[in-house]
């Protein structure tokens, strides 16, 4: 019953943008640094490029979180904890990969220890490349998650 | 003591009135330096196919491809680490690196750069501002102009 | 009396990377055991299947955590002892600038971790915004922000850009002067001195038993620095003192953090005075001799040691690397003993470390 | 008689003071000393460069695999405060039984170190009080990584194989 009112309720598009405005704009980010992108994670929530005007807030506890930023190479080690960590989050979540290290592998395409990309483990929203990207970058990966959020279940009818 | 309690306040409240120092980023962007280093573009008139750059590269992320009757790199901008070290190996100056830093995808098949697409030149962000770091006082602050 | 085992990450406010499993009765911490290995790369088997030239970016980023600079410094010199090169004057002085502009952004970004550990968001914010200033002097320099690949071997890869001087002393004096604000905002808070006085005391003796190094060995009171007792590149030439502390506590690895930032200046200003003019590279061949080395380093965080194994190939044989992070973290279960539990954060961000350094 | 540096005098009183076990004491070049020993007795030697020399800062242990000569050297790389010299203590095992007697008592520094080594080479350390795995994933099952015979995953050719086909069918 209940979930056939609110089925009706996201039918109407006006209510689902609102939704998905709404979701676009409170992206709040796990703590988790995988790799070694985690200066620049500072770089840019601080106040040069300040990523809480998008609503980015680098928060502690991962049960009010959206949004993991997987910043650098994962481990085999860190994978489970990654996986863990993201399976913890409650719906939506979003991934943004960080660097070539978690876009590939990159510099440890070799590595006994290294995961091949993140996208082995959990789904991808955005790659945002280079080594670590500048903040110009990681706010384009930030406004594209937000872009892509805005299109969600719009042209399903 | 209490002074040392009190000072901080004043000192925090005090920096309520300086400048900001927030570059408003995708109306406004930091000036690119000379050495700016974005992702790498090939001029492929220039390139001989001598494969020096597939052979240092650390990572791997640059491979052969047949392009046009001619064997060029493919770029894997996932891959790439923007060390340098292929633009400073090649004999011919075909590679460079370009100011463009601002090439995320959704997915990561478009992250693989076809030779066509790795020669295209950085898209220009002309008709935005550019603002460096021009105030920097200790009573105004530190501002960008 | 009973004893509960806590586990403390790797997802949790502090840093990521780490986990610690303690044994807690009450809120006494008994025993901390560090679970490290998290960013564990493989880096030393990496390194013995890539060449010389294409180890550069790799070793970097065994520290790429704001000091790229001060590790590649330790690589370079093991290959150049093992080659018998010099490399141009005017190289040296540009290595020990990007060096000293990265123990600056470095000790920064430590001074703001630790603010947010002892709860001063404020504290946060001014540092990693001073780090900024600097980090656009080291892009003007290297064209990177955080991973340069700046020196290479037998030199430097750019030579200084125009103007780079006088912007470069124009940003140190600056600098100088904010770093009254933070001691008005920080050190010599009254809050802050409550939180961080008397915590974690390592004393000397403990200090040089365990091997501990950088910051946190001279923060017991230990004078000992690299670049005093085995000048490398052109730091016996510049005029500099070691700064000390008297206790070391928590509160004194900050406060010597500090002082090395005005330390760093003052080498800045030596150093861009009487660079030499010349060449900034010279060829060297890609085969490195037969033989064996070990250099130190002082980066930021401590000590560095590379000791190399040639074998005439153009690939190591061998190729440790000691970081000093990793010497570091022996002394965070050896503060960790009958403590409470909140300061377990401030012990464990006094001590700097970075999981990356400790991994490898 | 001329005088001797600290780094020459330190190689003496080692040679006279253990005149059978050191195989090899030499002054590499300034600051560094380098003393190879037998393996039995290479906590003796720890215990007289610590007591004696004023050896007390642990900065390294390194493990070398020379799998042609079929044997693994262990370096303690010992630097001192007050003589500014570093020494590297230097012992050979073979490499069907690598064991060695662990240094802990002797520097109380060398405890992550020795774990290192051990599961980076596999050499086992007789009287260490910890030896669990530091850094690789606590499911590791292969051989010790650092070992010459121990071959890296090629990961990257197929992955490569796998884009290319990717890229050519849409």
């Amino acid at each position: 019953m209940l979930q056939k009112a609110k089925d009706g309720l996201m039918d109407i598009k006006l209510f689902r943008r609102v939704m998905n405005w709404g979701k676009a704009w409170s992206l709040w980010s796990v703590h988790l640094e995988t790799g070694c992108c985690g200066p620049e994670d500072m770089a840019r929530a601080c106040a040069r490029f300040d990523t809480e005007r998008f609503g980015t807030l680098p928060f502690p506890t991962l049960r009010e979180c959206d949004l993991i930023f997987v910043t650098g190479f994962v481990t085999k080690k860190m994978a489970k904890r990654l996986k863990i960590v993201y399976e913890q989050m409650p719906e939506p979540k979003y991934v943004i990969a960080i660097g070539h290290c978690a876009i590939s592998g990159g510099l440890w395409w070799d590595s006994y220890s290294v995961v091949q990309g993140v996208d082995e483990i959990i789904p991808v929203d955005v790659y945002v490349p280079g080594c670590p990207p500048r903040p110009e970058a990681w706010i384009q990966g930030i406004r594209m998650l937000q872009e892509k959020i805005a299109k969600e279940g719009m042209r399903k009818k | 003591m209490v002074l040392d309690i009190i000072r901080p306040f004043f000192l925090g409240f005090y920096h309520a009135f300086k400048r900001t120092f927030t570059v408003k980023h995708p109306f406004v962007r930091l000036t690119p330096t000379e050495r700016y280093r974005g992702r790498v573009v090939l001029n492929i008139d220039r390139c001989i196919s001598c494969r020096s750059c597939v052979n240092i590269c650390p990572n791997k992320a640059l491979e052969m491809v047949k392009f046009e009757k001619k064997l060029v790199p493919q770029y894997d901008a996932g891959r790439c680490c923007l060390c340098n070290l292929c633009v400073e190996v090649c004999p011919a100056i075909a590679l460079s690196m370009s100011y463009e830093v601002e090439f995320s995808e959704y997915t990561r098949k478009g992250l693989i750069h076809t030779p066509d697409r790795f020669s295209q030149p950085p898209k220009s962000f002309l008709f935005e501002k550019t603002v460096t770091v021009k105030i920097l006082d200790k009573k105004r602050g530190v501002a960008h102009r | 009396m009973s004893i509960m085992k806590l586990s403390i990450g790797p997802q949790h406010p502090i840093s990521a990377h780490f986990r610690f499993l303690l044994d807690v009765d009450g809120d006494v911490v008994l025993k901390l055991e560090p679970d490290v290995g998290y960013t564990h790369r493989g880096i030393e088997k990496l390194a013995e299947k890539r060449t010389y030239l294409q180890n550069l970016p790799v070793i970097e980023r065994v520290n790429s955590y704001c000091d790229s600079a001060g590790t590649m410094l330790g690589y370079l010199e093991v290959i150049e002892e093992l080659m018998g090169l010099e490399v141009p004057e005017r190289a040296k002085y540009l290595r020990v600038i990007a060096a000293e502009l990265n123990r600056i952004a470095s000790h920064l970004y430590a001074a703001s971790l630790f603010s947010v550990a002892t709860g001063l968001e404020t504290m946060l914010m001014w540092p990693i915004n001073d780090r900024e200033l600097i980090l656009d002097l080291l892009e003007r320099l290297t064209g990177q922000r955080i991973t340069y690949t700046y020196q290479t071997i037998g030199g430097v890869r750019f030579d200084m850009p125009d103007g780079f001087k006088e912007e470069a002393l124009k940003r140190l004096d600056y600098l100088e002067k904010r770093t009254e604000d933070y001691y008005k905002m920080l050190l010599w808070n009254h809050t802050f001195h409550m939180r961080t006085k008397k915590v974690g005391i390592l004393r000397p003796s403990d200090a040089i038993k365990l091997g501990v190094v950088g910051p946190n060995l001279r923060a017991s009171g230990v004078k000992v620095d690299v670049r005093k007792d085995e000048p490398y590149e052109v730091y016996d030439r510049f005029d500099f003192s070691i700064p000390t502390g008297k206790n070391g506590d928590s509160y004194d690895r900050l406060e010597v953090r500090f002082k090395e930032v005005g330390q760093s200046i003052n080498i800045l200003r030596q150093a861009l005075k009487d660079i030499p003019k010349g060449p900034i590279k010279k060829w060297v061949p890609p085969i490195v001799p037969k033989g064996e080395a070990y250099t130190r380093v002082e980066a930021a965080r401590g000590e560095f040691g590379y000791h190399l194994i040639g074998d005439g190939s153009m690939k190591p044989y061998r190729l440790k690397i000691s970081p000093p992070s990793f010497r570091n973290l022996i002394a965070l279960p050896h503060l960790c003993q009958n403590i409470p539990l909140a300061d377990v954060p401030i012990i464990y961000i006094s001590l700097d470390l970075i999981p990356m350094d400790v991994d490898r | 008689m001329i005088d001797k540096s600290a780094e020459e005098l330190i190689v003496d009183s080692v040679k006279a003071r253990f005149p059978e076990e050191v195989i090899e004491a030499k002054v590499q070049r300034k600051n560094r000393v380098s003393i190879s020993v037998r393996n039995n007795r290479i906590y003796d030697v720890g215990l007289f460069l610590r007591d004696e020399l004023e050896f007390d800062h642990i900065a390294s242990v390194s493990g070398v695999d020379y799998i042609d000569m079929n044997e693994f050297e262990v370096i303690y790389y010992v630097w001192s405060i007050n003589k500014k010299v570093l020494v590297g203590l230097r012992t050979k095992i073979p490499r069907d039984n690598p064991v060695l007697k662990s240094l802990v008592d002797v520097w109380e520094g060398v405890l992550y170190h020795e774990r290192e080594v051990w599961e980076m080479f596999g050499i086992k350390f007789e009287g260490h009080p910890n030896l669990s795995l530091l850094l690789l994933p606590e499911d590791w099952d292969g051989p010790p990584p650092l070992r010459k015979d121990f071959v890296l995953p090629e990961t990257h050719q197929e992955r490569l194989e796998e884009k290319i086909k990717k890229l050519s069918s849409g």
